[in-house]
């Protein structure tokens, strides 16, 4: 009984999505086929999500698993598939290359570990205690902050005032969220167009060249 | 067709290799062991370039070493689907090279037997050509009817599948007591159920979609081909082997009246309420030869109800079948007859003995698969299995 | 579940969120690994009886019903072959993901009122980013099978279900839109009392929607007419080529419980979820006031029958899919695709406008027709945002247009729990700005 | 649980967005499949976005970014969609002229 009721489960999904999306990053790094780096980047960014939700941004994660899992790495896959073709499927990095990035990737990440924890504020909990999963819930206060309401903004500034009116000068994400729909509309356009780009026209008669089995 | 006039084609063009594919000899849809070379560029096939001879069994040449009534077995495996028709083809060739006259009866049994097992063979046809476009139902539909079929003849000669019934002079029995009143009886039966096939596949929006302006075969194309039966019907040429056949075959089906499926003048027979073409369909393409397929069901039960009351009519038997040490007079002789799949031809050049010296079989199947080739170019990956179907071929008959 | 073990059985709160966790995967994998097994005899009964014969009739005697465990022994026994020229590791890894990516969808589905194993706010969102992870497994399968038939059913698998994934999306968003939230269970118990309460017969607009919900549904699980990634007289199996044994079945056990997610996921959108035809339980009292809050017999038993109303829609939903499976024949790539981009997609989207506005313009529907209770939730619809308390109740009572005038009288209705009501008059013609002008 | 781990604190969940920001650098330094880049791209984003939602959530400190956390990585993950879509389309459009997804062989615009 005692191991149970140490055991606090938060931490150990924590550590347990922490881990996954870790490693399977560094996975990523490692390998060098290109079906299998996407694959682990699929492992990495879904435990990425778990984290999301474990910190209480549900949206955020689901949003990760819709978009990023089942859009943009998709959408990866099938650039990876069009384009593979057996020598590309594994360019290995220069060795070289490697010592070099290791040594700068590894100062990096110690000066940003060291800084993480650098931060009395950030090393500290907050105070409400054993913190239940899912408890604050989200989505709506998100979609009204892309919308043009800030709910939370509005709650912190009760302490003082009668809410009867927003404050002028916050509307919001409502004009970044237009923007950045917008922009994708554009992109994916965009992108449409440059990846069709450069049309060759097969003839037809180099199209009936026979077949030899 | 070529890909860049289809408008199915979406034009998106990044470089992709192209991709030669193996479609058979173990394939679920190739209807036996054909083997489809093709080659792709994603969805859309290049070309594609049949093979065959995976079932080759050297049938020609056993018959040189047979006498015209042992080689009758080897008919039956050559369109396994339509088997009566196959011994009638190599009897009549047999027949014609003897001048032997087969007595009225017999004349309408033949009739009889050839025309269910032309029924039997394209709900065969109808059946797999569902299962070709992923639609399981139909095929045990098909199959359900054809069963009866198989029971009628399992009831005159025994056999389910290779029947030998046919054999040069006359045929093996006469019909068992009852027959003729079971066969009117699965006539009726057969009847309502015409109409769930076209309910079912012909007349389906997505049946329509999948075959309509598919695999277009032109008229011209189709007779520099060679291709026949069916096939040929369907792109609208005017020729059916019962109608303009040689009189040694032709006389076969003297007293009948049955119309010829074909789109004349823009419409088809309209002697019975068939469905209506959808306006998709362009003449020559994958519906054009399923619907000519389905309309001749109707037009040979029409030739069975004849041929039930004519033979009921006819006295006397239904000939003697010649026996094995006749001999045969020094010479040649070739016919053609419309089976089910398309013409099908013997040839046969004796020296005088009792065994051919040469034996030939003109397969209706192998012209029709040779237009794969042309038809399949352009089209996309899941047309193939459509186009491939609709030829309706058997690879017994093919490789031999 | 775990504060009932906590406070009732007073266990360690840990000890009693692992147990609880477990009793819920249980559940969850319990239901869905029988349901699949169910379905795939159901399928082969109903495929049987369409096709004018008896499907399997001898194992474990009458019906056949033990043909799916026998088919499971049988399968686990093949020989696990994997072809030389695949890539191992992704080959063996694909089933899974499939698998688990479709059962894990299950997590945020309620089964009746509070039984859901992970009651989150986003959970239509949750369940359609789960599903829409099965088509990685297909890919990497149909890639690492090293068989060009499986890489043309993994491409033809992702192009479709990437793109109906989009009007699919946008059905989806119609209920949302009308009950203002995204928690299942609230929009289920939105639509309680008689059938005229179900959110298909809200407008004329949702009533079109639902079925193309059904048809993108269809096309998002690989179901006939749109199961072109492993059609079998084109490519062989597809991406399952090359599978065997009980990798094989995997994916066939990720298809089926797919199938009853969508159909699940439909039940509760546009078919009141566990909320009968006829609100009996209403009449007896016995359903739970306020969510499953309390724990009490009656409760409990509405919602155990709950449950198995629910659990019959969602059946006759699969039954429908199998019926379509047997009937039709299979369309071709191109056509999906242009199914879903000209047809779809479009319709879709006017059926969103229009259901938009219809519930702006605050027509009469027939979920008006027959409420439960005049304050009941049958009414709530009429407000666009409806937020549970937990998250922002406290502010989204005072928020600005909280004081002001209602626009008409339905909309200040709220339930119990839902802070936000109706939106000021201004809000409903203008933009936000507008609307705070209004105000000030 | 050891004692660092006693209270996850905003602080783990930097060190899991650094860990992720440097092997995304890594890949994007060593990668020569330009696709490879693209997903070493991503793994860093990522890395940010786990920052912000570490700063954002509530349920780790009370005085946290609050909303904002959660709204900009919706941004970060849009954008990232719509970078991978030119990204890929002009990885396309390389591989087409070039036949090859190597990004060292593209040094045409060297001067």
């Amino acid at each position: 009984m005692t191991i149970w009721a140490a055991t606090d489960w938060y931490a150990f999904f924590f550590l347990l999505f922490a881990l996954l999306a870790c490693g399977f990053a560094a996975a990523v790094l490692f390998t060098s086929n290109i079906v299998r780096m996407a694959f682990y980047l699929t492992l990495s960014l879904g435990a990425t999500a778990g984290l999301f939700f474990l910190a209480g941004a549900e949206f955020v994660g689901v949003m990760q698993l819709m978009i990023y899992v089942g859009g943009t790495l998709v959408l990866l896959v099938f650039g990876v598939m069009l384009t593979a073709r057996a020598p590309f499927l594994s360019l290995r990095p220069r060795s070289g290359e490697w010592i070099v990035s290791l040594i700068a990737g590894g100062t990096l990440l110690f000066l940003l570990i060291a800084s993480a924890f650098g931060v009395r504020n950030w090393r500290t909990a907050s105070d409400s205690g054993p913190l239940p999963l899912a408890e604050a819930q989200t989505a709506t206060a998100v979609g009204a902050g892309l919308t043009g309401v800030r709910v939370d903004r509005l709650n912190r500034d009760a302490a003082g005032h009668a809410l009867s009116q927003l404050p002028h000068t916050d509307s919001g994400y409502l004009l970044p969220f237009v923007i950045v729909s917008v922009h994708l509309l554009v992109v994916l356009v965009g992108a449409a167009y440059l990846a069709r780009a450069k049309v060759r026209r097969r003839s037809a008669t180099e199209s009936t060249a026979s077949v030899e089995g | 067709m070529s890909i860049i006039n289809d408008p199915r084609v979406v034009e998106f063009n990044i470089r992709t290799d192209e991709m030669l594919i193996n479609m058979g000899p173990q394939h679920p849809s190739t209807h036996g062991v054909l083997r489809l070379v093709l080659r792709t560029d994603g969805e859309v096939v290049l070309g594609a370039a049949p093979h065959i001879g995976y079932l080759h069994r050297c049938a020609e040449k056993i018959g040189e070493n047979l006498a015209p009534r042992q080689w009758v077995p080897y008919t039956d495996r050559m369109d396994y689907l339509a088997s009566m028709n196959m011994n009638l083809g190599w009897a009549l060739v047999v027949e014609k090279l003897l001048q032997l006259e087969v007595p009225e009866k017999g004349r309408h049994l033949r009739v009889l037997v050839a025309e269910l097992n032309r029924i039997a063979s394209h709900l065969v046809a109808m059946g797999t050509y569902g299962l070709d476009l992923g639609s399981f139902t139909p095929f045990l539909y098909a199959f359900r009817e054809r069963e009866k079929i198989l029971d009628l003849f399992e009831q005159v000669c025994g056999a389910r599948l290779t029947y030998s019934y046919i054999v040069p002079g006359g045929v093996t029995g006469d019909l068992p007591q009852g027959w003729l009143q079971n066969c009117a009886q699965f006539l009726q039966e057969l009847e309502p159920v015409v109409d769930d096939y076209h309910a079912l596949l012909t007349s389906n929006a997505i049946f329509i979609k999948r075959t309509a302006g598919v695999g277009v075969l032109p008229g011209e194309m189709a007779v520099n081909y060679g291709c026949t039966g069916p096939v040929l019907r369907g792109s609208g040429i005017d020729q059916d082997l019962r109608r303009d056949g040689e009189p040694w075959y032709t006389s076969l089906y003297d007293g009948y009246q049955f119309a010829v499926i074909v789109q004349k003048e823009g419409h088809y027979p309209q002697d019975h309420d068939y469905p209506a073409v959808p306006a998709e369909a362009v003449l020559g393409d994958c519906w054009h030869r399923f619907y000519v397929r389905m309309l001749e069901v109707v037009q040979s039960m029409d030739i069975v109800r004849q041929a039930l009351d004519k033979y009921a009519a006819a006295a006397g038997d239904c000939g003697t079948p010649i026996k094995l040490n006749h001999k045969l007079p020094p010479g040649e002789a070739y016919l053609e007859t419309e089976a089910p799949k398309g013409q099908m031809g013997f040839y046969l050049v004796t020296d005088g003995s009792a065994i051919p010296w040469r034996v030939r079989a003109r397969s209706s199947c192998f012209a029709n698969v040779s237009v794969t080739s042309e038809l399949c170019r352009g089209c996309l990956l899941a047309d193939v299995p459509a186009i491939v179907g609709s030829l309706d071929i058997v690879l017994g008959e093919i490789d031999r | 579940m775990a504060e009932f073990l906590v406070h009732t059985l007073s266990l360690p709160a840990p000890l009693a969120y692992l147990l609880a966790a477990l009793i819920h995967c249980g559940f969850i994998l319990g239901l869905v690994a029988a349901g699949a097994v169910v379905f795939i005899w159901a399928e082969r009964k109903v495929s049987g009886r369409i096709q004018d014969r008896l499907g399997p009739t001898r194992t474990g005697g009458k019906f056949g019903w033990l043909q799916s465990p026998a088919d499971g022994i049988k399968v686990l026994a093949k020989e696990d072959l994997i072809p030389r020229a695949a890539d191992r590791l992704l080959f063996r890894a694909a089933p899974y993901v499939s698998f688990s990516s479709s059962f894990t969808a299950y997590l945020a589905l309620p089964f009746a009122d509070g039984w859901v194993a992970f009651d989150t706010n986003v959970a239509v969102f949750f369940i359609l980013a789960v599903l829409g992870l099965e088509v990685f497994g297909v890919i990497l399968a149909g890639y690492a099978s090293g068989s060009k038939w499986s890489l043309f059913g993994a491409m033809r698998e992702a192009a479709q279900v990437v793109s109906y994934e989009v009007p699919l999306g946008i059905c989806v968003v119609i209920p949302v839109l009308l009950t203002g939230t995204m928690n299942l269970t609230t929009i289920a118990n939105m639509q309680a009392g008689w059938c005229s309460n179900w959110l298909i017969f809200h407008d004329p607009f949702t009533f079109a929607v639902f079925w193309i919900y059904a048809t993108c549904a269809l096309a998002s699980v690989n179901r006939a007419p749109f199961d072109l990634a492993e059609a079998e007289s084109e490519l062989v199996a597809g991406f399952m080529t090359e599978y065997s044994g009980m990798r094989w079945s995997l994916f066939f056990m990720a298809e089926y419980s797919s199938m009853l997610l969508v159909s699940c996921l439909a039940v509760i959108l546009f078919f009141g979820g566990w909320h009968g035809p006829i609100p009996v339980f209403d009449w007896l009292g016995w359903a739970y006031p306020g969510g499953a809050s309390s724990w009490q017999l009656t409760g409990f038993l509405a919602n155990l029958a709950g449950c198995v109303n629910f659990i019959t829609k969602a059946v006759i939903g699969v039954t429908v899919m199998l019926w379509i499976r047997w009937t039709l024949p299979r369309l071709r790539i191109d056509q999906v695709m242009t199914m879903c981009l000209k047809y779809c997609v479009p319709l879709a989207a006017i059926c969103f406008i229009g259901a938009l506005w219809w519930q702006v313009a605050g027509w009469w529907s027939p979920n008006h027709w027959l409420p439960l209770r005049p304050d009941g939730p049958g009414g709530m619809r009429e407000t666009w945002v409806v937020a549970p308390e937990a998250a922002c109740g406290e502010v989204a009572r005072r928020l600005p247009w909280a004081d002001s005038a209602p626009p008409h009288g339905a909309a200040r209705r709220t339930l119990p729990g839902c802070g936000l009501a109706g939106p000021p008059a201004g809000w409903r013609t203008g933009s936000p700005a507008a609307a705070r002008g209004g105000v000030q | 649980m050891c004692g660092l781990l006693a209270q996850i604190t905003v602080s783990h969940y930097l060190v899991v967005g650094a860990v992720l920001f440097v092997t995304g650098v890594l890949c994007m330094a060593t990668k020569r499949n330009a696709l490879g880049v693209l997903m070493g791209i991503e793994l860093l984003l990522n890395g940010a976005n786990v920052n912000f939602v570490a700063f954002g959530s509530k349920l780790l400190r009370a005085d946290a970014l609050g909303l904002d956390g959660q709204l900009i990585p919706l941004f970060v993950i849009v954008l990232a969609a719509a970078e991978a879509a030119v990204a890929l389309a002009i990885a396309l459009n390389f591989y087409n002229n070039h036949t090859t997804v190597d990004v060292d062989k593209a040094e045409e615009l060297k001067g």
